[in-house]
């Protein structure tokens, strides 16, 4: 079990160095949001699960947090949807390759 | 150093309230000032929080886990509580002010339709 | 963890901002949840990391309503393409 | 005890909450200012954490994640979000930037007189709070002493908190709100909006359709709970009102006046703080001082030493119905310009 949870908060941890990397470099608006979306609520989730996993705590506590898991489940796919729509509308313009 | 490590929050309380201030006074944007309002209001609420935490101190909720005997018999090892709730309605009212705020700048921005200052000023004269 | 964050927020436009504070946001559960465990007293936590998972994404939705009014309403005037700082 | 790292981990985030307040007064579009000044209120929610204030910390993340950053997009929404840059002013900011910097400095220079951070013995630490602390178990059964400070030793201070809100709603309904009748002879109609949005989009809706119900079940659970967990009236009103306001933005702001007209609104919001001051006059009929809550044990359910708990908590049911629709109605009247039809 504990091993599980070590395992899980450094994949975690490693997606999101990945998250922060992606957002730094990326070139443009849609793809800066494909590495903050995707990265961003595995990572989170991934260190969730490792924190029940390691840290000894009551059944409710486990649960609240299953809780906390799940409504980034859904919050933050929702909340990337609602921002591409927002960039699409304000017009931001995709990368290409040729632009510089 | 030292001195300003031990006294490190109340540099940052002065900092944040001189960057509240400045942006009140010098920012032109009706808006920008209502942000520096609440950026002031922060300064002052770090302060009482900061003057009201402990060293090596838990939350003030007395439950039995952590090292709690139930009737606490040393307030030394919890953190002020007296403090916190004086901020957090001060947190609550804060955001019903804001809210003022912004609705005298809504309601300016429909006669003159601007937030800058000068601007403003301007309209009045005509 | 948080200074590489802080490079996003300061970085290019508008709805670049947003996508980081929403990182950010989603962070912050999990920073309260670790300074939770520091304090030993982590049921306490739990309740205020909830109420993050639960508001975070409001932001970011009115933001995208914001956008999507204001090019309706006035087509000539997209507040979303003026260059920033 | 171990010896916490949490002071180097507040230092840091303090100079981040000094840079995040630089930053979000910097740019010149109000639309990012007003994203940046959301982050500045996770932070400080995260540095109230770390030095020990759940509640505070509590409050700060349901007002900063839900409700303040929607009024500022709301009032942008409603004007513009750009600035005006014009040249010159440069030596007014200084001079300004001179004037506030000799200010920081008299107030630097009482520095050395303040007592150590995290002293335990500092004037404020060693006076009063200690007998909050001691006594509140033994006085009203309720182990979150901030609850119990809040709604039963310092209850007149809450009541008048309370009443500002209050106040501070009516303000904003006397500045913003305009007659129906009078704008439609006074000004040019505004242009009809078509009932259906084809930017509308069907996964916003059906997401805050499931979300709205789990927020307004955990802020009742905060409400209530509050006695043994962080929480109470102020925490679960906001993250109530916040539902009601994700509902307006993500449908319509229609809908949500559909089912709660302007006038329940404001009758609601009224009822809250006078639930508190009924309480107050209550336990005055039965004999015992102003929000004396003692004397309640009489009509109260539970035995004689519970009557201060369930005191505090009625009070908190009217704080939390005050601060709620006291949120909702100033987000409407931001988001829609005082006309109460259709907004953000």
């Amino acid at each position: 079990m504990d091993y599980l949870g070590y395992i899980l908060i450094s994949t975690g941890l490693l997606f999101f160095l990945g998250t922060t990397i992606g957002l730094l470099r990326f070139p443009d608006f849609y793809t800066r949001m494909h590495a903050a979306g995707k990265g961003d609520t595995l990572s989170t989730v991934m260190i969730l699960i490792g924190c029940i996993c390691l840290v000894p705590m009551g059944l409710l506590l486990a649960l609240k947090i299953l809780l906390i898991i799940n409504f980034i489940f859904i919050g933050s796919p929702t909340a990337t949807h609602a921002m591409m729509d927002a960039g699409n509308k304000a017009g931001a313009t995709p990368w290409r390759k040729d632009s510089k | 150093m030292e001195k300003l490590i031990a006294n490190f929050n109340y540099v940052i309380v002065v900092i944040l309230m001189m960057i509240g201030l400045w942006s009140m006074l010098a920012q032109k944007n009706l808006i920008k000032k209502c942000i520096g309002m609440a950026i002031f209001q922060t300064g002052i609420i770090l302060f009482f929080i900061s003057i009201g935490a402990k060293d090596n101190a838990l939350i003030p909720i007395l439950t039995e886990a952590a090292n709690h005997t139930y009737p606490v018999s040393d307030a030394s090892k919890v953190a002020n509580p007296l403090t916190q709730i004086l901020m957090l309605t001060a947190i609550v009212v804060g955001v019903a002010t804001l809210g003022v705020a912004l609705a005298l700048a809504q309601k300016i921005y429909q006669q003159h339709s601007s937030f800058d200052e000068d601007e403003i000023l301007e309209n009045e004269r005509k | 963890m948080l200074l590489v964050l802080v490079r996003a927020v300061k970085g290019p436009t508008v709805i670049d901002r947003l996508v980081a504070i929403n990182v950010i946001g989603t962070k912050s559960i999990v920073l309260l949840l670790f300074a939770g465990i520091l304090f030993g007293q982590l049921e306490m936590f739990v309740d205020i990391a909830l109420g993050y998972g639960l508001l975070n994404y409001i932001v970011s939705i009115a933001a995208s309503r914001y956008y999507q009014h204001r090019n309706s309403l006035e087509p000539e005037h997209s507040p979303g393409e003026n260059p920033v700082s | 005890m171990p010896e916490l790292p949490i002071w180097q981990f507040d230092i840091l985030l303090l100079i981040l909450v000094v840079l995040f307040a630089v930053v979000a007064l910097s740019i010149r579009n109000l639309m990012g200012a007003a994203v940046v000044f959301g982050a500045y209120s996770f932070m400080m929610c995260l540095i109230w954490a770390g030095m020990g204030a759940v509640d505070v910390a509590f409050t700060e993340a349901a007002v900063g994640a839900g409700v303040s950053t929607v009024f500022v997009v709301s009032t942008l929404y409603n004007t513009s979000a750009t600035m005006r840059s014009r040249p010159g002013g440069l030596a007014f900011k200084l001079f300004i930037g001179l004037v506030v910097t000799i200010a920081g400095a008299f107030l630097l220079s009482a520095l050395p007189d303040f007592p150590k951070w995290g002293a335990s013995d500092s004037p404020v630490n060693a006076k009063v709070a200690p007998y909050y602390i001691l006594n509140t178990i033994a006085d009203s059964h309720v182990p979150n002493v901030v609850t119990s400070v809040l709604a039963d030793y310092r209850g007149f201070d809450t009541l008048l908190e309370t009443t500002v809100v209050f106040i501070a709603c009516i303000a904003i309904y006397s500045i913003l709100r305009v007659d129906k009748a009078k704008l439609e002879t006074g000004e040019p109609a505004a242009a009809p909006v078509p009932r259906y949005d084809p930017g509308d989009s069907l996964i916003v809706r059906q997401a805050s359709r499931f979300m709205v119900p789990f927020m307004q079940l955990f802020a009742l659970y905060v409400i209530a709970h509050g006695h043994y967990s962080p929480g109470g009236g102020f925490q679960g009103g906001v993250i109530l009102g916040a539902s009601l306001i994700l509902l307006a933005i993500s449908f319509d702001l229609k809908s949500l006046l559909r089912q709660w007209s302007e006038k329940t609104l404001m009758l609601l919001v009224a009822a809250g703080v006078f639930l508190y001051a009924a309480v107050g006059l209550a336990c005055m009929f039965m004999g015992g001082d102003y929000l004396d809550y003692v004397f309640l044990d009489s009509i109260l359910p539970g035995e004689k030493d519970m009557a201060r708990s369930h005191g505090i908590l009625l009070v908190e049911i009217g704080v939390g119905i005050t601060v709620m629709f006291s949120m909702i109605a100033i987000h409407i009247n931001l988001a829609s310009n005082g006309r109460f039809d259709r907004g953000l």
